[in-house]
């Protein structure tokens, strides 16, 4: 069977959602428990996935994956076919926990609609069926092609989950959201299908779209750095809008309002990560030259949508609203992280997506408990609600804290290994010898999110849950047979994700030796490309540099035992050049000295 | 040792277990004995306490001798024995956050002298605060608040986080304790969240002490950036090592610098000197920004504002975390830093004139307040003030020296005013009562020892601490802060016993509804008279005798000083370490004739002559309603930062709906303006289709044929 | 050369298909036995697939086109009769239901009389033949459109559809006139032929010979008109919505595939090497056929004219692989090979467009003059995928693969295309750039197409069911269509194999014709003297056009 | 001047050709326009029967005689059309047949 186990992972909602679309007789009561067992079957699926992966971890080195699988879809030996689809799947250090985190996260959004959706459960249930076996598809491809499939596929059970079950705008939402990522990410099949036609000249003349071989284009010099450039935008028209990096973000918030509440939870928790994951696994290692063109201005990108997201939200009166926007700001971070071209930006930014996942992801289900209880969002009209329902006050504060980066939990360690990753970025170090494309005022700018944060998340929580009691006419609506305060099995749906985001916080080791094998190679390819040849004047002049210079102790004018003058000056300028990249930053510190 | 790093594991753990399990099971099954055990788990931490700070007593003594033979023989103190820096070496409980390249960010612990006096102060009084809470979170027959299981919970929380934070090996480990620490007190100060000021206050304490977050962040980064180690030790000794450099002893540096942070750091001469010269040229920005965070935490201007709010909390947790312990981890982190401040002049001279400027502002205003607590809370500032003056001028000891005498008689002076709140029925304003002498007699008399203490009477706790202070600063090179230290500890005394004199002098008084004051019960009277006696007696572990003169038998810098000597030591030697004398007398004369000025005058005008005081605030003009008003801080901060940024949050909402929304909708519909024109061309007459279809033919023949 | 026993064995498929056909044109004369028309033409029709399978045999092939130098078998011809034989079964079907009782089986012949045409045009290797073939694909479907419904709008579409293809066939037809007028021969390929003649006059100075690109220019504009290519495009809209939902989905398969073959024929006659000019002509038709089918299907509410006008751009698609060929020497890759996206993309979409009409036209409403009519407009269409669920799930499922989405096997037939642009860079750097960014209009055109096909889907699934609004047709056959359609899309998506390999196969044959009429040119020269060439030159040196030029 | 035969041809079969275009875009009855594209077709049958001299070969006048083939069934279904037309409006104004458009 572990031959097998990927595909049989992916398949099995899929078939799942099938025999729940077609069986017309099941109740909508069976429907929903054949789809929660369904999902449950999955998520234990992924738990055995993990387990293999986890004994086979040695391979992950260079490139490596696990659980590998590979069919060629309906091709024969003497295959003279255009293209040939490889169905090929495998786990890296990367995908793992990002599949972990959808067979956790998805069972619990199916859990989570057992009261909220009255209409059409059959379907309602297939297409999350569905989704869930899509996106766990898409971080198992180890095919370009194949992941863009089951990227693209993403789009319709969410169109449908938005436009149905959504609220009083939904089909604007629905549609915005649809044809503005579909827009996208056309351009991305243009993209993908350059890299093929190019990688085809390592493959015998076949278009080509395994990792491994797209992996050698750049290396063997087969795309120039302009191609490159391109092809990042390409990939960027895509991937920018589904993380949704600002000024692409719009989508966002409205598909996030109008979304059904398990709607939300995937898209916030995991959908939104198909973007940031396509960037890391596809751009980096790809075109690494095109990569370090574009780092900068995602990066600039990047902070500023920390920045824009964090305001914006503090304005929003729905609480949706808000956290959506706290979303734009939080997958900021991620990115900006990824490209720092330093390990621990880069692991903090997968585990960013984790993170974001689990406690977004559990936001949306309280807000969403809040909605069914009192069908409304609006802060206007709910308040104080700490007191009739302190359990779900608990849950509320925890995410809060755990999405603001509390020291302990899930947020913090990521937020902090992004930003420290950002702010040594232009250091020159073993890896990257020209040191990263980010001067500190990134790290800088980025980390006013650390307190816009605070600031958000916590005026919703006041004014949600302290002050005085606010409820709209006639309290909470019980016709679903919940209780005031939070159920049992709304209370089972949220321990696990706070047990996660506790052990995330605390002991997130284990996750990240996962990551790091896979993370090595990426950064190693992306490390190596000479920016000097795109015009990065500000490139390092690193102690590596200067390290490279005969050394004192060798030099056999110089006693052992003292600087000549050069040797300082020469070091000073090499320091002013790491350290306080941006001209303004080394001016500062000159005063400083001289103030001294 | 290996006990010694066993034990303190469990000095925070414990709390922890106990808050959780009151969290967990507190609101069902133990509701009103839900304090036992967070008691339980905080003793036992403090039995954890005391075995450890004896080890380290021990251990210190022992390397104290070994130095000192080391001293004789000519050695260098960097790196002396292995006894030396046991103590030092912090411990890694595990790995935590991975840089790459197998190198680890570690949670790890120190326990040394600094951490055991910190943890000296935070355990005892938190004890003594959790037991003085079960009597104070009841009304008067005994019933407990509402939220009772979740206000321990809250409190082992916070024991936890505090413990954390000073036994902390490495400043990541620091930062989680500051951010737990931040989330404890706004979860405490938010502990009666129907009331919108308070939590208001929760959300503006955390929120400002998130922005002071963001600058000790930034520090942390550049000290990673800098140094490549978050460690301590590995921190402090390379930047001491920096400052030694004089362009003449590379070898020595070099290898000392392989020693400390590994031979890939630091792979040769070249890359040793560009270190030392980062470390030089970033040593105040590193300094200045860990400052950020200090001035959140210790409330110091201008990130003061969330102080006096936070007295929305329950008295307990303004007596334990806005007083006596959390507030002072800024102090503790500028003393921990020690040598990264001394490095820098700079630095020091912000920290020192910061502390000055707001003890001398906070005592201003606290001199027009008229609730008990919020007096307090400015005194505390105030105090917090004079500690980060001591650190400005180099007195490190003298500072976290205040630091403990200053826990002891203000958590005792809040717990009395919890008490007198509590006897009021949670009035306290003091022109709402008064005369409550005879009602409350052990509240007042612990009260008014305190007050003493705070006011700087002589032999008290504060005395020799502030005197302490105020003598370094008026030896050293910036004697203007000591100036301000005397003056401010004239106001400190008066606006003290004011409040004294109008709470519990003169004819007695009730506030309406309230028929009878009673004296709390035990659970309060007696950490109240411990507090008491710490607050008599702390002082003297910071005294030693002299030969000098009648007073100057007893003069500064005792054992106290001498323990935590080992700490401080490169700092100092980085300062030039001016020996000067300890003996000034003449100060001690009159630091307490001032005190006692300020003493009697607050008796004066607020038993004797009533009158005057009103009629000094008719006559100071503006100023009386600028201080009353807390110099319209809140408000300033409101109209430069909140308002603004909240404009631009409705701009960027705005643009999103109104600018890209629009801009998509337009690039969106351009498929609809293009059909709109090309429709036109499908009015239905096949002539017209017959017309188009010979102009595009002629169009193509014509583009075709032409190039 | 009349060598009538292999132009019979040629011939076998067409045969026995224009004899079913004749046939049941003849079955006409009773009622009784016109009820059989749809069974006799399912047997044509299958006789035709065995023969064309029977002709999947190169030597049989070989010795046979030998001796018949009109027509042009192979791989080629016998994947288009294939492709028209297996949708026209669907065709024939699906219009089951169409017909009144007394029209039935002159409704069915002509039918399989289109079908037939098709078939022969890409059998065709003659000018003359090959027009005989697209009018014999037209003709019928002009009075297929007038018998398939009774109103008003059917008769509006039928004379639109008539007059128009009258002009545009005129057009053709003077474009063929100058083709044989630049090269004095009819034949498409081989050693006398179109293509022979222009290699012979050396790439460079024949290549842009006025006449013959004139030629090549008006004949691709006539057939624009089949393709409904901007700017022959106008009629589209109009004549879909007038003719019954299945005739529609007839027609935006056969006329277009016919009017695609024969482009490819013609185009071909270029040996694939288009000068600088002909690429920028075709690139900006289709750039611009593109846009504009799109566009205006985008302003549509009423879903025929909405597909009508996709059908604009799935041609636009079309011809950007028609654009770059299959490529010069033929040694490039599947991919390479424009021809094959085009033959795969034919199948792909006139499979989903049929599936879409089919539904259409099972959710019927009643219509004008007490006849039902399919549904139009998306209102009609709210609800269905509740009450109507395999119907709609089968909509949706063509919908999308005509938006090329991805688990339908129109989003592999957007990848050949895209891909064989790509692919094609390499045999053209100096067009790299005009490529690109021709996929990349292409790619922004899908998306605003998946806006409008959303439309249908959003209706079908998102709107409250109204009572009454739509019912199924009770016609079994109907239905079978559309499941067929809808299982077709995914299936061909995950098992696109044989029709990806045989399109390949076919793309290659047609390709190898081009490059033989090069090399059995070339050997012919050798053996001819070199003042034979002479002689050629001093020919063309006097061609009409020039000489009318130099005589002003 | 003197003109070869095919030119002469040629340059009439071009005018006859663009007379039919224009009597087919001017013209309103429904059977001129037809019997424009009729004069179309002649125009490219002149055109053929002068490639076909200019050749000396037979071949353009075969297609020829195919394009007269073909002219005549559009005219027997072109002018069944017409008739179906007039029957159901009773005018032959080609621009009473827009009933659809947009």
């Amino acid at each position: 069977m572990t031959n097998h186990l990927l595909s049989i992972m992916i398949a099995l909602p899929f078939l799942g959602g099938l025999a729940v679309f077609a069986l017309s007789g099941l109740s909508p009561d069976m429907v929903r428990r054949v789809s929660l067992g369904v999902a449950l079957l999955t998520a234990v699926l992924a738990l055995v996935a993990y387990g293999e992966f986890d004994a086979q971890r040695a391979q992950l080195s260079n490139n490596g994956v696990v659980l590998a699988e590979d069919y060629a879809l309906d091709a024969a030996a003497d295959s003279g076919l255009p293209v040939i689809l490889r169905f090929s799947l495998g786990l890296n250090g990367i995908s793992m926990p990002l599949v972990l985190l959808t067979a956790l996260l998805t069972p619990l959004a199916i859990l989570a609609s057992f009261t909220g959706i009255k209409t059409r459960e059959r379907e309602y249930y297939a297409l999350m069926l569905l989704l869930f076996g899509t996106m766990l598809g898409v971080f198992c491809a180890r095919d370009l092609l194949l992941f863009y499939v089951f990227f693209e596929f993403t789009l319709i059970p969410l169109y449908f989950l938005i436009g149905v079950w959504g609220g009083s705008e939904r089909r604007k939402a629905a549609n915005m959201f649809f044809i503005y990522t579909l827009s996208g990410s056309m351009l991305t099949f243009a993209g993908v299908l350059y890299v093929g036609w190019k990688a085809s000249q390592l493959a015998g003349g076949v278009m080509a779209f395994d990792f491994a071989t797209l992996s050698q284009l750049a290396e063997q010099g087969l795309l120039s750095s302009t191609e490159q450039w391109w092809l990042f935008l390409a990939f960027f028209a895509g991937f920018a809008i589904k993380v949704p990096l600002f000024p692409f973000h719009t989508w966002l918030p409205l598909a996030h309002v109008e979304a059904p509440t398990a709607g939300s939870v995937i898209l916030a928790a995991v959908l939104l990560k198909l973007g940031t994951y396509g960037f890391l696994v596809i751009c980096m290692p790809f075109f690494p030259a095109g990569a370090m063109q574009w780092a900068p201005i995602v990066g600039v990108l990047a902070v500023a949508g920390i920045i824009y997201g964090a305001l914006a939200a503090w304005v929003q009166e729905d609480v949706k609203r808000l956290v959506a926007y706290s979303s734009v700001s939080h997958l900021g971070y991620c990115l900006l992280g990824m490209f720092c071209l330093k390990m621990s930006g880069m692991t903090g930014s997968v585990l960013y997506m984790v993170n974001h996942g689990l406690s977004t992801g559990a936001l949306f289900l309280i807000i969403g408990m809040i909605y069914e209880r009192y069908h409304t969002r609006d802060m206007a009209k709910i308040g104080g609600l700490a007191r009739k329902m302190p359990i779900m006050a608990f849950f509320l504060i925890f995410f809060t804290m755990s999405s603001i980066g509390l020291p302990g939990l899930n947020g913090f360690v990521s937020e902090f290994m992004v930003l420290l990753g950002t702010f040594i970025s232009r250091q020159a170090d073993d890896v990257a010898a020209q040191g990263g494309p980010y001067g500190i005022w990134y790290a800088a700018f980025g980390a006013s999110g650390i307190l816009l944060g605070a600031i958000y998340m916590l005026f919703m929580a006041r004014r949600v849950l302290f002050g005085k009691l606010t409820e709209p006419e006639g309290g909470f609506d019980d016709s679903a047979g919940l209780t005031q305060d939070l159920t049992r099995r709304e209370i089972g749906i949220l321990v696990p994700l706070a047990v996660a985001c506790i052990w995330l916080g605390v002991y997130p080791k284990p996750v990240m030796e996962m990551m790091e094998p896979s993370l090595q190679p990426i950064l190693a390819t992306v490390a190596k490309v000479d920016r000097s040849q795109f015009g990065d004047d500000r490139q390092a002049a690193p102690g590596r540099a200067v390290a490279e210079a005969p050394s004192p102790s060798q030099g056999e004018d110089r006693g052992e035992g003292s600087f000549s003058v050069a040797d300082k000056s020469k070091a000073r300028a090499a320091i002013e050049h790491v350290a306080l990249t941006d001209s303004s930053a080394a001016a500062s510190s000159r005063n400083k000295k001289g103030a001294r | 040792m290996e006990t010694l790093r066993s034990t303190a594991i469990w000095i925070p753990l414990l709390p922890l277990i106990g808050s959780l399990l009151v969290g967990a099971i507190g609101l069902r099954w133990l509701k009103d004995r839900s304090h036992w055990l967070v008691i339980g788990g905080v003793a036992l931490s403090l039995v954890a306490v005391l075995s450890v700070v004896s080890t380290v007593v021990g251990e210190a003594g022992r390397a104290h001798n070994v130095d000192h033979v080391a001293q004789h023989e000519g050695v260098d103190v960097a790196h002396t024995s292995d006894h030396a820096s046991k103590l030092t070496e912090s411990f890694t409980l595990y790995q935590w956050m991975s840089m790459g390249s197998d190198s680890w960010l570690n949670v790890s612990f120190r326990v040394d002298q600094l951490t055991s006096v910190m943890l000296l102060v935070v355990v005892p009084i938190g004890f003594l605060i959790v037991c003085y809470s079960v009597g104070y979170m009841r009304d008067h027959h005994g019933h407990p608040e509402r939220g009772y299981e979740r206000f321990f919970a809250f409190l082992g929380l916070f024991l936890f986080s505090m413990t954390v934070l000073v036994l902390a090996g490495n400043f990541l480990v620091l930062f989680v304790g500051w951010e737990l620490v931040g989330l404890s007190s706004f979860l405490l100060i938010g502990f009666y969240y129907q009331k919108p000021e308070a939590a208001k206050a929760a959300r503006k304490a955390f929120i400002v002490n998130r922005v002071g977050d963001f600058g000790f962040a930034l520090g942390i980064w550049l000290i990673y950036l800098t140094f490549g180690t978050l460690d301590y030790q590995k921190v402090f000794d390379s930047v001491a090592l920096a400052m030694q450099y004089d362009g003449d002893t590379y070898p020595a540096i070099l290898r000392d610098f392989q020693a400390l942070l590994g031979t890939d750091r630091v792979p040769d001469a070249t890359a040793a000197s560009a270190l030392v010269l980062n470390i030089q040229d970033r040593i105040t920005w590193i300094a200045l920004l860990l400052f950020c965070g200090a001035m959140g935490k210790s409330a110091q201007l201008p990130l003061h504002v969330w102080l006096p709010d936070a007295m929305e909390g329950p008295t307990p947790v303004s007596a334990l975390i806005h007083a006596a312990t959390m507030v002072t981890a800024g102090v503790y982190l500028v003393a921990r830093c020690s040598v990264i401040f001394a490095a820098s002049p700079v630095a020091m001279w912000f920290v020192g004139s910061i502390g000055a400027a707001t003890a001398l502002f906070a005592a201003t205003i606290a001199l027009t307040q008229y609730d008990m607590k919020r007096i307090l809370a400015y005194s505390t500032l105030s105090q917090l003030g004079y500690m980060f003056l001591a650190l400005g001028v180099g007195a490190f000891d003298s500072a976290v020296f205040h630091l403990y005498t200053h826990a002891f008689f203000k958590a005792c002076l809040f717990l009395g005013a919890g008490s007198v709140m509590h006897a009021m029925d949670g009035v306290i304003d003091i022109t709402k009562f008064g005369g409550l002498k005879k009602d409350l007699p052990i509240t007042y008399r612990t009260f008014f020892v305190s007050a003493l203490a705070l006011a700087g009477f002589p032999f008290l706790a504060a005395f020799w601490s502030k005197d302490e202070i105020i003598h370094a600063a008026l030896a050293g090179n910036m004697p203007l802060l000591g100036w301000i230290g005397l003056l401010t500890a004239l106001l400190t005394a008066f606006y003290t016993f004011r409040m004294v004199a109008m709470a519990f002098w003169g004819p007695k008084m009730l506030p309406a509804g309230v028929e009878h004051a009673h004296e709390s019960g035990r659970w309060m009277t007696v950490p109240l008279m411990l507090l008491a006696v710490g607050a008599v007696f702390a002082g003297y572990v910071g005294v030693t005798f002299s030969d000098h003169g009648f007073i100057g038998f007893l003069a500064p810098h005792g054992v106290f000083h001498h323990f935590l000597d080992p700490v401080f030591a490169s700092a100092k030697g980085i300062l030039g370490a001016h020996e000067a004398s300890h003996e000034g007398y003449a100060l001690m004369y009159w630091s307490s004739a001032i005190a006692i000025f300020g003493i009697a005058n607050a008796w004066y005008f607020y038993t004797k002559r009533p009158t005057i005081p009103g009629a000094i605030a008719l006559a100071s003009g503006p100023i009386y309603p600028l201080l009353k008003n807390k110099y319209y801080v809140d408000e300033i901060y409101d109209a430069i930062f909140v308002q603004p940024l909240r404009k631009v949050g409705r701009f960027f909402f705005g643009s999103d709906r109104y600018g890209i929304n629009s801009l998509l909708f337009i690039i969106g519909n351009l498929p609809r303006v293009l059909g709109f024109g090309l429709r036109t061309g499908q009015q239905g007459a096949m002539q017209g289709y017959a017309l188009g279809m010979i102009l595009g033919l002629v169009a193509l023949l014509w583009f075709v044929l032409q190039g | 050369m009349l060598a009538l026993v292999p132009m019979i064995e040629l011939l076998l498929p067409e045969i026995v298909l224009l004899t079913g056909a004749t046939l049941i044109l003849l079955t006409g004369v009773s009622k009784t036995l016109s009820r059989s028309a749809t069974l006799l033409a399912m047997l044509a029709i299958f006789g035709a697939l065995g023969a064309t399978y029977r002709h999947n045999n190169p030597e049989l092939l070989a010795t046979a086109a030998a001796s018949v130098d009109a027509l042009n078998p192979g791989f080629f011809a016998n994947y288009v009769r294939m492709i028209v034989l297996a949708v026209g079964l669907l065709i024939v079907f699906a219009n089951r239901h169409v017909p009144e009782e007394g029209e039935r089986a002159e409704f069915v012949a002509l039918t399989l009389y289109s079908l037939a045409g098709v078939m022969l045009v890409a059998l065709a290797n003659n000018l003359i033949l090959l027009f005989l073939a697209l009018e014999l694909v037209s003709v019928p479907t002009y009075i297929l459109i007038g018998l398939s419904r009774r109103d008003i709008e059917a008769q509006e579409a039928t004379a639109k559809y008539f007059f128009l293809g009258a002009f545009a066939a005129a057009i053709t037809l003077y474009g063929f006139s100058f083709l044989y007028g630049a090269t004095g021969q009819l034949r498409l390929f081989g050693a006398d032929s179109i293509s022979a003649w222009f290699i012979d006059g050396g790439s460079t100075a024949l290549a842009n010979d006025g006449m013959f690109l004139l030629g090549v220019l008006l004949s691709i504009g006539g057939l624009a008109f089949k393709l409904a290519a901007a700017p022959f495009h106008f009629y589209v809209a109009d004549v879909y919505q007038g003719a019954a939902a299945t005739v529609t989905g007839m027609l935006g398969f056969v006329p277009k595939f016919a009017g695609m073959v024969a482009a490819i024929h013609i185009v071909g006659l270029t040996q694939w090497n288009l000068s600088g000019p002909v690429f920028w002509g075709l690139w900006v038709l289709a750039a611009v056929t593109m846009t504009v089918g799109n566009s205006l299907a985008f302003m549509q509410y009423n879903v025929k004219r909405m597909l009508a006008y996709s059908s604009v751009a799935h041609s636009g698609y079309m011809l950007m692989a028609l654009l770059i060929g299959p490529g010069q020497d033929g040694s490039g890759s599947a991919m390479r090979n424009g021809l094959a996206a085009i033959l795969f993309y034919m199948a792909v979409y006139g499979i989903a467009n049929l599936g879409a009409f089919c539904t259409l036209a099972w959710f019927r409403k009643p219509g004008r003059d007490d006849a039902y009519q399919s549904a139009e407009l998306l209102e009609d269409l709210s609800g269905t995928g509740r009450t109507h669920r395999w119907a709609a799930l089968a909509l949706a499922l063509c919908t999308l693969a005509l938006m090329g989405f991805p688990l339908t096997g129109g989003f592999l037939g957007k990848l050949y295309i895209f891909g064989s642009v790509f692919a094609s860079i390499g045999d053209q750097p100096q067009h790299a750039t005009a490529l690109v960014v021709l996929v990349a209009i292409g790619a922004l055109n899908a998306a605003i197409g998946a806006a409008y096909y959303l439309r249908i889907i959003a209706s079908c699934y998102w709107d409250a069911p109204r009572d009454g609004r739509v019912a199924p047709t009770p016609c079994s056959a109907l239905q079978a269509v559309w499941v067929v359609c809808g299982m077709l899309v995914p299936v061909l998506f995950f098992f696109p194999g044989t029709l990806a390999r045989n399109a390949v196969s076919a793309a290659h044959d047609s390709q190898m014709k081009v490059a033989a009429s090069k090399a059995e040119r070339v050997a012919h020269a050798n053996e001819s003297a070199a003042d034979e060439v002479i002689e050629k030159a001093a020919v063309h040196s006097a061609t009409p056009l020039k000489s009318a030029r130099v005589s002003d | 001047m003197e003109m070869a035969a095919p030119q002469v041809l040629m340059i009439v079969g071009a005018l006859l050709f663009g007379i039919g275009v224009i009597g087919f875009l001017t013209r309103r009855n429904m059977i001129v326009m037809f019997l424009s594209t009729e004069i179309m077709f002649q125009g490219v049958l002149t055109n053929l029967v002068g490639m076909g001299l200019l050749r000396g070969d037979l071949n353009g006048q075969a297609l020829g005689i195919f394009v007269l083939v073909i002219a005549a069934v559009e005219a027997g279904l072109g002018l069944a059309i017409v008739v179906m037309l007039y029957r159901r409006r009773g005018t032959l104004d080609a621009d009473g047949w827009r009933t659809m458009r947009g």
